[in-house]
């Protein structure tokens, strides 16, 4: 199976609560998962576990954990809010 | 007939109106010689399955059609025609049909500016000159058209662009092409041409030729339109296209009157479409000129609205009266489908003032300080003017 | 120290020509079925003023409400409500504003103020348990929002003012109270048109005890509890304010950039609550009293700032393609100092860009450069050059030049700073928002994109959603508390919380209208009750901010309203987003049909005779 | 705005509309050199034409055609559908398939379809005269009444056209015709 690319970018102060070492808002975190794997299992990979109260984004719309991933993508992970 | 000290009539389309008149146009092309149209048009006519008549239409002619632009949309502007001059070019193209309502000719008019004068910007085009070897342009009104498919004009952006050359080359009336409308969407488009023809010919400097051309367009709507909006036969729908179609060469002809001037303000302030606004302006301009104009309204209108029996029937001097109390009757009579007064679309009184005064200072001389104002009000409760001779 | 128990239904009918006023009995009857704030508001303009007239003319009226909770102490209840006839759309609009002018007015004794008439002298109102003081405010004329406020409020609690804007009649100018505002539809102009230019209340003369002490102690302990324990009002509110919308909307493809072209860009995370938060060090600075802590205040420059709400970074910054965070709030400044909302003021200075760009309109102004926007703001407020156009909105500039397919806004009021076409449940509420373009009217995109419980690209049951929301809105403005206390009152409770997703999900896509109706909304009615004494139930709350919809609209219709109006500008209907490869197009049409059957509207968009009826609204009195 | 969104369109062909045309031309030309034989009206008709009279009627723009005129010694013949090598002194274009169509289904006769522009006829107007009353002598041979009466302008009456001419002379024309 090929590898793809995952990029995991985390923004409302997500980075530090999960204490991720330098982490570069515009690069964010590169992982290497094979195709056709499920967004709850990349964040299992990544270590990444206390993710699941939040809201997670691609391509401009709203994925929820069972996603699967054909091709590279990056991925935004947010805490949800109210609007204002 | 009334003949001004001076006049000049203009008009370049062509019309071809009928049953399979769509066939033709390959042969009318080709005798322009242009061979690869451009088709302009909106989603509704794509929709309405229009466009599939008209490539049925081209079947065994040998001819392509460059493409069918569907991207025009109620409000036409610059954007629209540059993507439109983009595909125009990248397809090589030589002429343009139109197909649909008013904006899908304006942008067909801006397009055939554009691309015959090899430019990207529609701005430098304030002043056109009158030499301009424009492509073959073909219009095919539909049953969204209100008329001014056939006229000199184009709105891209707001802004006017008005020149003799822009008018289309030939107008196609097919009755395939007519397809059947909701009552109100009938009535509308054929009460505002009727309005412009009615201004054009009551007009001090009505010269005419264009009254000719204003009767003709009158009568076939008077004529069909009762028939159009029930039964919908195809002559009666047909005749209507037609009266809409003249309309518009009519409306080019013609200085602006007033009821078009308030028509148009009153719809840009209160968001109502331009039609209905003219429709229901009709009578009471026409009203107003009787009684507040020296020149009051002329009795040959009388013949096109109400028929050769009424006309011989009502005396001389009666005939300006009656003329319009026909008007009354063919407008106020509508009112089972569409709005016929102001008060029922609920038009607040501040903005009938500003209306008014936004258009009083280029009538003022010819209706008077506050016509304006008068119009709107009877127009408003939909009573006839007050006041003036009776 | 008086004291007040419940409400003590005093309004003042304050009539600025005459300079005369008088008391009015708020009936019974009417604060049942109105409930208080931005309903009675509007049923006390509803009972007196025709339809009509011009809203800068003599005969418009500003009616303010501060509804039953404000001084009792309830969370988040720090709020008042206005309405009035806007003269930049037209149509009644009604605002809400957290400053201290209600809690001043409130705890004076009325409960709220109509102000009629015309002074043809500046003049600004003072209010005690007396009545009202009209001084004279012609050294005030010409004074900034915040300057007059020092200068009225040495002997009051809290004042409402206007800057340059309204005074110039700038259409969309607005009235602040503290640093909070009365912002959309153009109040301040309204006052500026009656030459009102502030209204102060001393304050502190009477305590407002609830009538049901101990029912209200419980009802707040446990707002409070929902509102500390919801990850949304305790999370991204209190830590990044409305500006946590940024990385969100980015994400979801909401943000409005370059004019509505683009739903994200790159550089959107610069402007995001998160990375002000740590560069301007914000602490809060919030209506008073609130439980949230939503608005904050930070160090710009140097200088300590209020930061910018989340609609001023979407519309100022990202809109045109800005994102240096000090200089949105330059920008956020001279509409607060100038007196104007940042909201329509963005929207039209991105239709002016684009304009300018096409070569439709002469400016010098251009996406991306912040040069040349603060003295356009300036010309604005002051109405000299092209300002003077620009001070009309967008619909009058581009109906006057040209480009009305790029001018974002609905019924003349510029849209707020969600892109409709990333949630159509939101372009449907845009188009059919009582006050124009407003996202306060109905937020659908919350449901849609945020908490993802609704699919955002489907037309399927948005309508009944749009209506139940404008319904819980309209009610909650009408107890007059904060509109953010939707999440935690309503996610907190035990169905919401524990119900597993997927049958939130199915529920909500299948069929809104029956779904909702298990939500449990009982914490409002809880607290409105324990306050005033007499009952009120959840579903006679829905039906009260449903009874606030329809009036409002048949209020509007009678200007004019109707099917025609409830659109979206041609951008948002037949071009798509930069960010959008699958081109999805906005059915608006099949959810305004869907709508109009479920809100009980005819096909053209007026209210049934039978809806006005059952909704026990009265035909207009003689007025 | 990409530019392949919006496709070139080839204008289809109507196959079937051709063959039906070109048929009925084909018959129409072998009766015309029929009728030329049998019927005596006709054989005047054609005696008043000048001797290098070529007749080409065909549907524009490649659609099917027929070629009628005289030879070298004087006799009508029907000369098939290639123009080339042949000098035509009469052309009678049909401007497209439909507008054919029309007139050989005999929705539309020959004038009413002159009348609503369908043809472009270029050579002088009295060989057109003359050809558009030789067609219509032939259709009257060629189809029952009901359907010439609407493919001529006046059926003709008896008096004109004696019962037994027509009946012989329709036989004879079909033999002919389809005789070669």
């Amino acid at each position: 199976m090929e590898d793809i690319i995952i990029t995991l970018k985390l923004y409302s102060g997500l980075e530090k609560e999960l204490k991720i070492p330098d982490y570069n808002v515009n690069s964010g975190v590169i992982i290497k998962v094979n195709k056709g794997t499920k967004l709850k299992n990349i964040i299992a990979d990544s270590g990444l576990q206390k993710l699941s109260g939040y809201a997670f984004f691609s391509g401009g719309e709203r994925i929820n954990l069972r996603t699967k991933f054909m091709e590279s993508a990056e991925i935004s992970c947010l805490k949800i809010s109210g609007g204002g | 007939m009334q003949i001004p000290d001076y006049f000049k009539f203009f008009n370049k389309t062509r019309i071809v109106s009928g049953k399979k008149s769509l066939e033709n146009i390959p042969y009318e092309l080709q005798s322009m010689d242009a061979v690869k149209p451009l088709v302009i048009t909106d989603k509704r006519s794509v929709d309405e399955g229009l466009v599939k008549i008209l490539i049925d239409a081209y079947g065994d002619s040998g001819l392509v059609i460059g493409a069918v632009f569907d991207g025009v949309t109620a409000y036409t502007s610059a954007k629209t025609v540059l993507d439109a001059a983009r595909l125009f070019r990248a397809r090589g193209c030589d002429s343009i049909i139109s197909i649909g309502g008013e904006s899908c000719a304006f942008a067909a008019k801006a397009l055939n500016l554009l691309v015959s004068h090899k430019t990207e910007d529609l701005l430098q085009f304030d002043s056109l000159p009158d030499n301009m070897h424009l492509c073959p342009f073909i219009v095919i009104p539909t049953s969204d058209s209100s008329g001014r498919e056939t006229s000199t004009r184009s709105v891209i952006d707001g802004r006017i662009y008005e020149s003799d050359e822009l008018m289309p080359d030939i107008a196609v009336i097919d009755p395939r092409m007519l397809k059947k409308r909701g009552k109100a969407e009938t009535i509308l488009p054929a009460l505002r041409a009727m309005a412009e023809a009615v201004e054009a010919c009551t007009e001090d400097a009505a010269n005419p030729m264009n009254d000719s051309f204003a009767f003709a367009s009158i009568q076939l709507i008077c004529e069909n339109l009762a028939a159009a909006v029930n039964g919908g036969s195809v002559k009666s729908v047909l005749g209507l296209a037609n009266g809409i179609a003249i309309s518009g060469i009519v409306w080019s002809n013609a200085p602006e009157g007033i009821g078009s001037a308030l028509a148009e303000e009153l719809a840009v302030r209160t968001g109502n479409s331009r039609e209905l606004c003219a429709a229901v302006l009709l009578p009471h301009t026409l009203d107003y000129k009787l009684k507040n104009t020296k020149k009051s309204v002329r009795g040959e209108l009388l013949l096109p609205v109400a028929g050769i029996d009424r006309y011989c029937a009502a005396a001389e001097t009666e005939r300006g009266l009656l003329g319009v109390e026909a008007v009354f009757e063919i407008v106020k009579g509508m009112n089972k489908y569409i709005p016929v007064t102001l008060k029922e679309l609920n038009i607040p009184r501040y903005i009938l003032e500003s209306t008014a005064e936004a258009v009083e200072d280029s009538f003022a001389k010819q209706y008077g300080k506050g016509g304006a104002l008068m119009i709107l009000e009877s127009a408003y409760n939909g009573e006839r003017v007050s006041g003036g001779k009776k | 120290m008086q004291e007040i128990t419940g409400t003590s239904n005093r309004i003042l009918e304050v009539n600025l020509t005459k300079k005369s006023f008088s008391v009015y009995e708020v009936p019974k009857e009417d604060l049942k079925l109105y409930l208080g704030g931005k309903g009675l508001a509007l049923k006390m303009l509803y009972d007196r003023m025709e339809p009509g007239i011009d809203p800068l003319g003599e005969d418009n009226m500003i009616a303010i409400h501060t509804g039953v909770l404000l001084g009792t102490g309830a969370p988040c209840s720090g709020r008042f409500a206005a309405v009035t006839k806007s003269p930049l759309t037209g149509i009644m609009t009604s605002c809400s504003c957290g400053g201290a002018f209600g809690m001043a007015l409130k705890t004076s004794g009325w409960d709220g103020l109509i102000v009629k008439g015309k002074s043809n002298t500046p003049v600004y109102l003072y209010v005690d348990s007396k009545g009202v003081e009209f001084r004279d405010a012609k050294k005030l004329w010409g004074m900034d929002t915040q300057k007059t406020q020092e200068e009225i409020s040495k002997d009051s609690g809290g004042a409402l003012a206007i800057g340059p804007a309204g005074e110039n009649l700038v259409l969309y100018a607005n009235v602040a109270s503290g640093h909070r505002f009365l912002g959309r539809g153009g109040m301040g102009a309204v006052m500026g048109s009656k030459n009102l230019k502030a209204i102060s209340a001393k304050g502190k003369e009477f305590k407002i005890l609830p009538v049901n002490q101990k029912k209200f102690e419980k009802a707040k302990k446990k707002a409070t509890d929902y509102i500390n324990g919801n990850d949304i009002s305790a999370g991204s509110y209190r830590n990044f304010g409305t500006n946590a919308n940024v990385n969100l909307n980015n994400a979801g493809g909401l943000l409005p950039v370059r004019n509505f072209t683009g739903g994200t860009h790159g550089e959107a995370h610069k402007i995001s609550g998160e990375e002000m938060a740590e560069k301007f060090k914000t602490s809060y600075s919030t209506c008073k009293p609130c439980t949230i802590l939503c608005g904050h205040k930070g160090n710009i420059n140097g200088q300590m700032r209020q930061i910018p709400e989340y609609e001023t970074v979407g519309l100022m910054g990202s809109n045109l393609e800005i994102f240096d965070p000090v200089k949105i709030s330059d920008f956020n400044e001279i509409c607060t100092l100038m007196g104007m909302d940042t909201i329509t003021a963005g929207g039209t200075i991105a239709w002016a860009m684009e304009a300018t760009e096409r070569g439709l309109f002469k400016s010098d102004l251009k996406f991306g450069s912040a040069d040349g926007v603060c003295e356009v703001l300036k010309d604005i407020a002051h109405m000299k050059g092209i300002g003077k156009d620009l001070a009309m909105g967008s619909r009058y500039c581009s109906k006057k030049y040209g480009g009305e397919d790029f001018a974002i806004q609905v019924k003349g009021l510029e849209m707020a700073a969600y892109d409709p076409r990333g949630a159509f449940g939101q372009g449907l509420s845009y188009a059919v928002a009582n006050r124009g373009a407003c996202h306060l009217s109905a937020t659908a995109f919350g449901l849609e994109v945020y908490l993802g419980l609704m699919d955002a690209y489907s037309y399927r049951s948005k309508a009944s959603m749009v209506k139940y929301q404008e319904d819980i809105y309209s009610a909650i403005n009408s107890l007059q508390t904060c509109v953010f206390t939707v999440f935690p009152y309503e996610l907190e409770t035990l169905l919401m919380k524990y119900s597993p997703r997927p049958v939130l999900k199915f529920m909500m896509n299948l069929m809104a209208g029956v779904a909702m109706r298990f939500v449990d909304v009982s914490l409002w009615p809880e607290l409105w009750s324990a306050v005033i004494g007499n009952r009120l139930g959840m579903t006679a709350f829905l039906r009260v901010g449903a009874r606030v919809q329809v009036l409002e609209r048949v209020m509007n219709c009678a200007e004019g309203i109707s099917r025609k109006d409830d659109t979206l500008p041609d951008r948002l209907l037949n071009e798509f987003r930069k960010c959008d490869s699958k081109e999805r197009a906005i059915p608006l049409e099949k959810m305004l049909n869907r709508y109009y059957f479920v809100r009980g509207f005819d096909k053209n968009g007026i209210p049934k005779e039978r809806t006005v009826r059952r909704l026990k609204i009265k035909k207009r009195m003689a007025v | 705005m990409n530019i392949n969104k919006y496709p070139e369109i080839k204008s289809g062909g109507k196959l079937i509309k051709k063959i039906y045309v070109a048929v009925m031309l084909w018959i129409v030309g072998r009766a015309i050199q029929a009728a030329s034989r049998v019927d005596r009206e006709v054989k005047e008709e054609f005696g008043r034409l000048s001797d290098d009279f070529m007749m080409h009627l065909h549907v524009l723009p490649s659609g099917p055609g027929m070629i009628v005129g005289k030879d070298k010694n004087g006799k009508v013949k029907y000369m098939g559908w290639n123009p080339k090598g042949k000098k035509i002194t009469l052309d009678m274009k049909v401007k497209n398939i439909e507008g054919a169509m029309l007139m050989f289904t005999f929705q539309e006769s020959t004038c009413v379809a002159s009348a609503n522009n369908r043809l472009a006829v270029s050579g002088n107007v009295p060989d057109t005269m003359a050809f558009i009353r030789i067609l219509n002598i032939v259709e009257t041979y060629l189809l029952p009444k009901i359907i010439t009466s609407f493919a001529v302008k006046r059926y003709p009456k008896w008096s004109q056209m004696s019962p037994m001419r027509k009946y012989a002379g329709r036989v004879l024309v079909y033999v002919r015709t389809f005789t070669f």
